[in-house]
């Protein structure tokens, strides 16, 4: 196997990792944005195509990579973008609201 | 079938329009949600009726290259319960929001856009994104109130269903990667090459993503928080729609794209039984613990899901038949629980068991229709809950699972107990509670109106039946709902 | 292969070796804004591998959003909460 | 007792997360020995420049084959966007509260220009090279970004109102929709550009691929005025 998807696999376990394991607020949404880069990355592997070109067609090529994962990406990137901006304001107000960023003192707080 | 594209773009664009008209006149506002709800039932209904046999439209006119959208049965019953859910809640809210409530109206749309994108699409990648329109809405929905809890518990729900999202969407990308295209027919076909351990490793990524966003028992934490802290009518469309359409999503996915066959072989149905049973004694357990009257029908609906779950993974026509009309069913009784319990809300801020003492005798009619809807959920004849429930028994007994039709029967004595408990509070004398605010009838028509189908579709089960019953025909054989959507 | 495509191929798997590193500082360090920086140092990382596999949208999009804008809310999160340190 | 039990708990979801590495490190390999299967890719990559009239595939593919999921994303944005404007409160807040220096607040009038040339350069073009109406859209949102760091929110907000802004999220999406509906009164199905034969043009130029440079002038607008909304919301909020 190809060193990129082991890769791809690491970065996908070590968010999964900090979003279950970490207690501090922001460093769980480090963790999502972290799995959302590694499956972006997967889609981009898996369009390429060794020796092919950008698919961008201004004259012919041989080879072209392939361009749905491509444009699976990017909405992938946006959609993640915007869920990462949610996260970051809810966490604002949590904050300013308890006080803390941590997971366990919140839930003590709480009662 | 140019109205099944409007289904997702009419509320799409009146949510847009809603976001300008806000800034400038409160009466556009408001004429605008009337006329465009109005044209929404219309177009609803004429789908619904256009539903058999299936009918396939190509987004863009690219056929199998583009996105295609297919309305079938299962879908036509999904987009009966939008037409029943989306109207009531639609009036109860325009009196009942008092805080941001143009957003509240606005983001609702976009919701009801999103769910019409989930159930009418046939193509996975499409899926996944109305799935996140959905969800997004969702997120903001709960967080409406901004109180503590409510910001609380939508960060829950956020990250949990976002964890979801990601196996969901690892799903999607490996399924392309295998197959080389997104068009459910399509990965259907090229699906019969694929070896069996990774076509299960697939299965699994899909049933765990949708799982978080269920909220079958192991994966639940979110819901009861979300439930607690969220407006009433946002409660109702998301144990009625929010939840169904992941739920749809998934049993979507797994019959037509992975065949029953598959299912069998792998023994996911059984997994899928037993996983019902623990998700619904789990929830009845936990449901009878709860003083607070929003957190107890949260646990009830994840009891309900596992009902539906049941029926849904027997794997036989009758299962399927059951379990869809118990989503519809549950929509309808739990909506019901729900805007009686606003109404409370509204009038007198009871949200607790103890708060609830002796409204019997306040409001007689409202409280008869709670109690109608709770016998309904908890399966008494002649309600139509117990219809569906009965369906549930006998196909799991027809399918040789004799511990889940033993399991459900006591289920429902468990829900009995906690319904009990609340209705005999209800109509327990205390001394006179004086009302905040009277309701007026904006918010008890709708509410009646739920309460009277519960009865209805209880004595004349003929009647959604009718359409329910084409359902197993496009499940249980994919190759019809295969050859439909490849154009044959 | 040719020359030019080994040295590129080399260059892909460093800068994947690279990514982890980042990522692991990232998750495993004490420092909040540490963290957040590293991140910023992965989406660089990120956006050359994009280009290294042809693709330059992708990279845009990332360059943009995944680096430019998500770093700014993170940093505007960190500067409203000022709990710096990860006890 | 807890002790032992808190480690126990640690150590099940260290467990499960390797567990799930390994899982995947397997499934991948497996994956890795199959013969794959591209024909739709190939079909775009052959016929697609004169079917839709777009050089760069990945437009083609996003607003054209695939728009409907564009829009579905388009979607996502504002949905943020509407969310966080509702949870910033109504009262200015500063953010960083700190002092530039002059070089900063006249470099900063120096680049808007640039920034309105290169945003949208990435708009227009984005069927003939890389960028695009999200990411033209994101350069757009910049300006006001920028603004609001230097000048202060107040400033910012005086200069481009949050009413304005939320004005042009609207009119983006709208044209959006409205642009896919002239697919349908030409005779074809929503969102049609290429099949509806709307002007396709000399793949190449800069008019030419039917709907696809207005479907991305309009995602540029709905971006830019959404992420400006999302960026002064989260700097208010607190």
């Amino acid at each position: 196997m190809e060193l990129p998807y082991v890769v791809v696999i690491i970065l996908f376990c070590l968010g999964i990792y900090t979003i279950i394991m970490n207690k501090n607020l922001i460093k769980i949404v480090v963790g999502v944005n972290i799995v959302e880069s590694s499956l972006i990355l997967l889609l981009i592997l898996i369009s390429f195509k060794l020796g092919g070109t950008a698919p961008i067609l201004d004259r012919k090529y041989e080879l072209v990579v392939d361009p749905i994962p491509q444009a699976l990406a990017l909405t992938a990137i946006v959609i993640g973008g915007s869920f990462i901006a949610v996260m970051l304001a809810l966490v604002i107000k949590i904050y300013k609201r308890y006080g803390t960023l941590n997971v366990d003192e919140i839930r003590k707080l709480r009662g | 079938m140019e109205s099944a594209v409007w289904i997702i773009l009419l509320p799409l664009l009146t949510a847009f329009f809603l976001g300008i008209f806000k800034l400038y006149s409160d009466k556009l506002f408001y004429s605008l949600v009337i006329v465009s709800m109005v044209i929404y039932l219309y177009l609803l209904i004429l789908v619904i009726n256009d539903s058999y046999p299936p009918k396939v439209y190509s987004i863009g006119d690219w056929g199998l290259l583009g996105i295609n959208l297919m309305v079938d049965s299962f879908s036509a019953m999904f987009l009966l319960i939008i037409a029943i859910l989306f109207i009531t809640v639609i009036i109860f809210s325009l009196n009942y929001i008092k805080v941001n409530k143009h957003k509240f109206i606005i983001l609702t749309y976009v919701m009801i856009a999103g769910i019409a994108g989930m159930v009418l699409t046939a193509d996975l990648f499409n899926l996944y994104v109305f799935l996140e329109v959905s969800s997004m809405s969702s997120y903001a929905l709960t967080a409406i109130k901004k109180t503590d809890k409510s910001i609380e518990s939508s960060f829950k729900y956020l990250i949990m269903s976002t964890f979801g999202s990601f196996f969901i969407l690892l799903a999607t990308i490996l399924t392309y990667y295998l197959t080389g295209t997104l068009n459910m027919a399509e990965i259907s076909l090229e699906f019969k090459s694929v070896p069996f351990m990774i076509k299960s490793t697939i299965m699994f990524f899909f049933i765990f993503g949708y799982g978080i966003k269920i909220g079958l028992v192991p994966l639940h934490a979110w819901m009861p928080d979300s439930y607690e802290a969220s407006p009433i009518p946002y409660n109702v469309l998301s144990s009625g729609l929010v939840m169904k359409s992941a739920i749809y999503a998934l049993i979507r996915l797994l019959y037509v794209i992975f065949g029953v066959e598959f299912l069998t072989e792998s023994g996911i149905l059984n997994i899928g039984v037993f996983w019902g049973v623990l998700t619904f004694i789990i929830a009845h357990t936990l449901a009878y613990q709860q003083s607070n009257l929003n957190r107890l029908l949260g646990y009830s609906s994840i009891a309900q899901i596992g009902y539906i779950t049941i029926g849904l993974f027997l794997g036989n026509e009758k299962g399927l038949i059951g379990g869809s009309f118990h989503i519809l069913n549950h929509g309808i009784m739990k909506g019901t629980l729900f805007l009686v319990l606003g109404i409370f809300y509204y009038s007198l801020k009871a949200d607790e068991i103890e708060d609830i003492q002796g409204l019997g005798y306040k409001f007689p009619v409202l409280s008869f229709t709670f109690v109608v809807a709770a016998l309904a959920i908890v399966g008494l004849p002649p309600f139509n809950g117990f219809v569906s429930k009965w369906l549930i028994i006998e196909a799991a007994i027809e399918a040789g699972f004799f511990y889940a039709a033993f399991f459900i029967l006591v289920g429902t004595f468990l829900s009995l107990t906690y319904y009990l408990k609340v209705i005999i509070k209800l109509y327990t004398k205390t001394e006179k509670k004086t009302l905040i605010e009277k309701p007026d009838l904006s918010l008890k028509l709708p509410t009646f109106f739920l309460g009277s189908l519960c009865i209805l579709f209880g004595i004349v089960p003929s009647l959604p039946l009718s359409l329910i019953n084409n359902i197993p025909k496009f499940l249980l054989n994919n190759s019809e709902y295969i050859r439909i959507l490849l154009g044959g | 292969m040719t020359g030019g495509k080994v040295v590129i191929y080399v260059i892909l798997n460093m800068l994947m070796i690279f990514l982890l590193f980042t990522a692991f500082f990232a998750v495993f360090t004490k420092n909040l804004l540490n963290s957040i920086i590293t991140l910023a140092i992965f989406s660089a990382i990120l956006i050359v591998i994009f280009v290294i596999l042809q693709a330059p949208d992708a990279a845009l999009a990332e360059a943009v959003i995944g680096a430019g804008l998500t770093l700014a809310f993170f940093v505007i999160t960190i500067n409203k909460t000022k709990d710096w340190q990860n006890e | 007792m807890s002790r032992v039990h808190k480690i126990f708990r640690k150590f099940y979801k260290i467990g499960l997360v390797l567990f799930l590495a390994i899982f995947l490190l397997f499934i991948f390999d497996e994956i890795q020995n199959l013969d794959i299967k591209r024909y739709l890719s190939e079909h775009y990559i052959s016929e697609g420049v004169q079917e839709t009239g777009a050089i760069n595939l990945v437009t083609s593919v996003l607003y054209d084959y695939r728009g409907f999921d564009t829009l579905g994303e388009a979607t996502v944005i504002l949905t943020a966007a509407a969310t966080l404007s509702f949870m910033a409160p109504i009262k200015k807040v500063k953010m960083l509260g700190t002092e530039f220096t002059i070089i900063i607040y006249q470099t900063i009038i120096i680049i808007i220009p640039f920034l309105v040339v290169l945003g949208m350069n990435l708009i227009f073009f984005g069927h003939i090279s890389p960028g695009g109406g999200f990411v033209g859209g994101v350069i757009l949102a910049m300006i006001p970004i920028l603004v609001t760091i230097t000048y202060g929110i107040t400033f910012s907000e005086n200069k481009l109102k949050a009413n304005h802004k939320s004005l042009l999220e609207g009119i983006g999406a709208i044209g959006f929709i409205l642009l896919g509906l002239l697919g349908i009164f030409a005779g074809s199905n929503f969102l049609a550009s290429g099949q509806a034969n709307f002007g396709l043009g000399n793949p190449g130029e800069l008019i030419s691929a039917g709907l696809i440079p207005y479907l991305n002038l309009m995602i540029g607008i709905k971006v830019g005025a959404g992420l400006a909304t999302i960026f002064n919301s989260l700097i208010k909020e607190g």
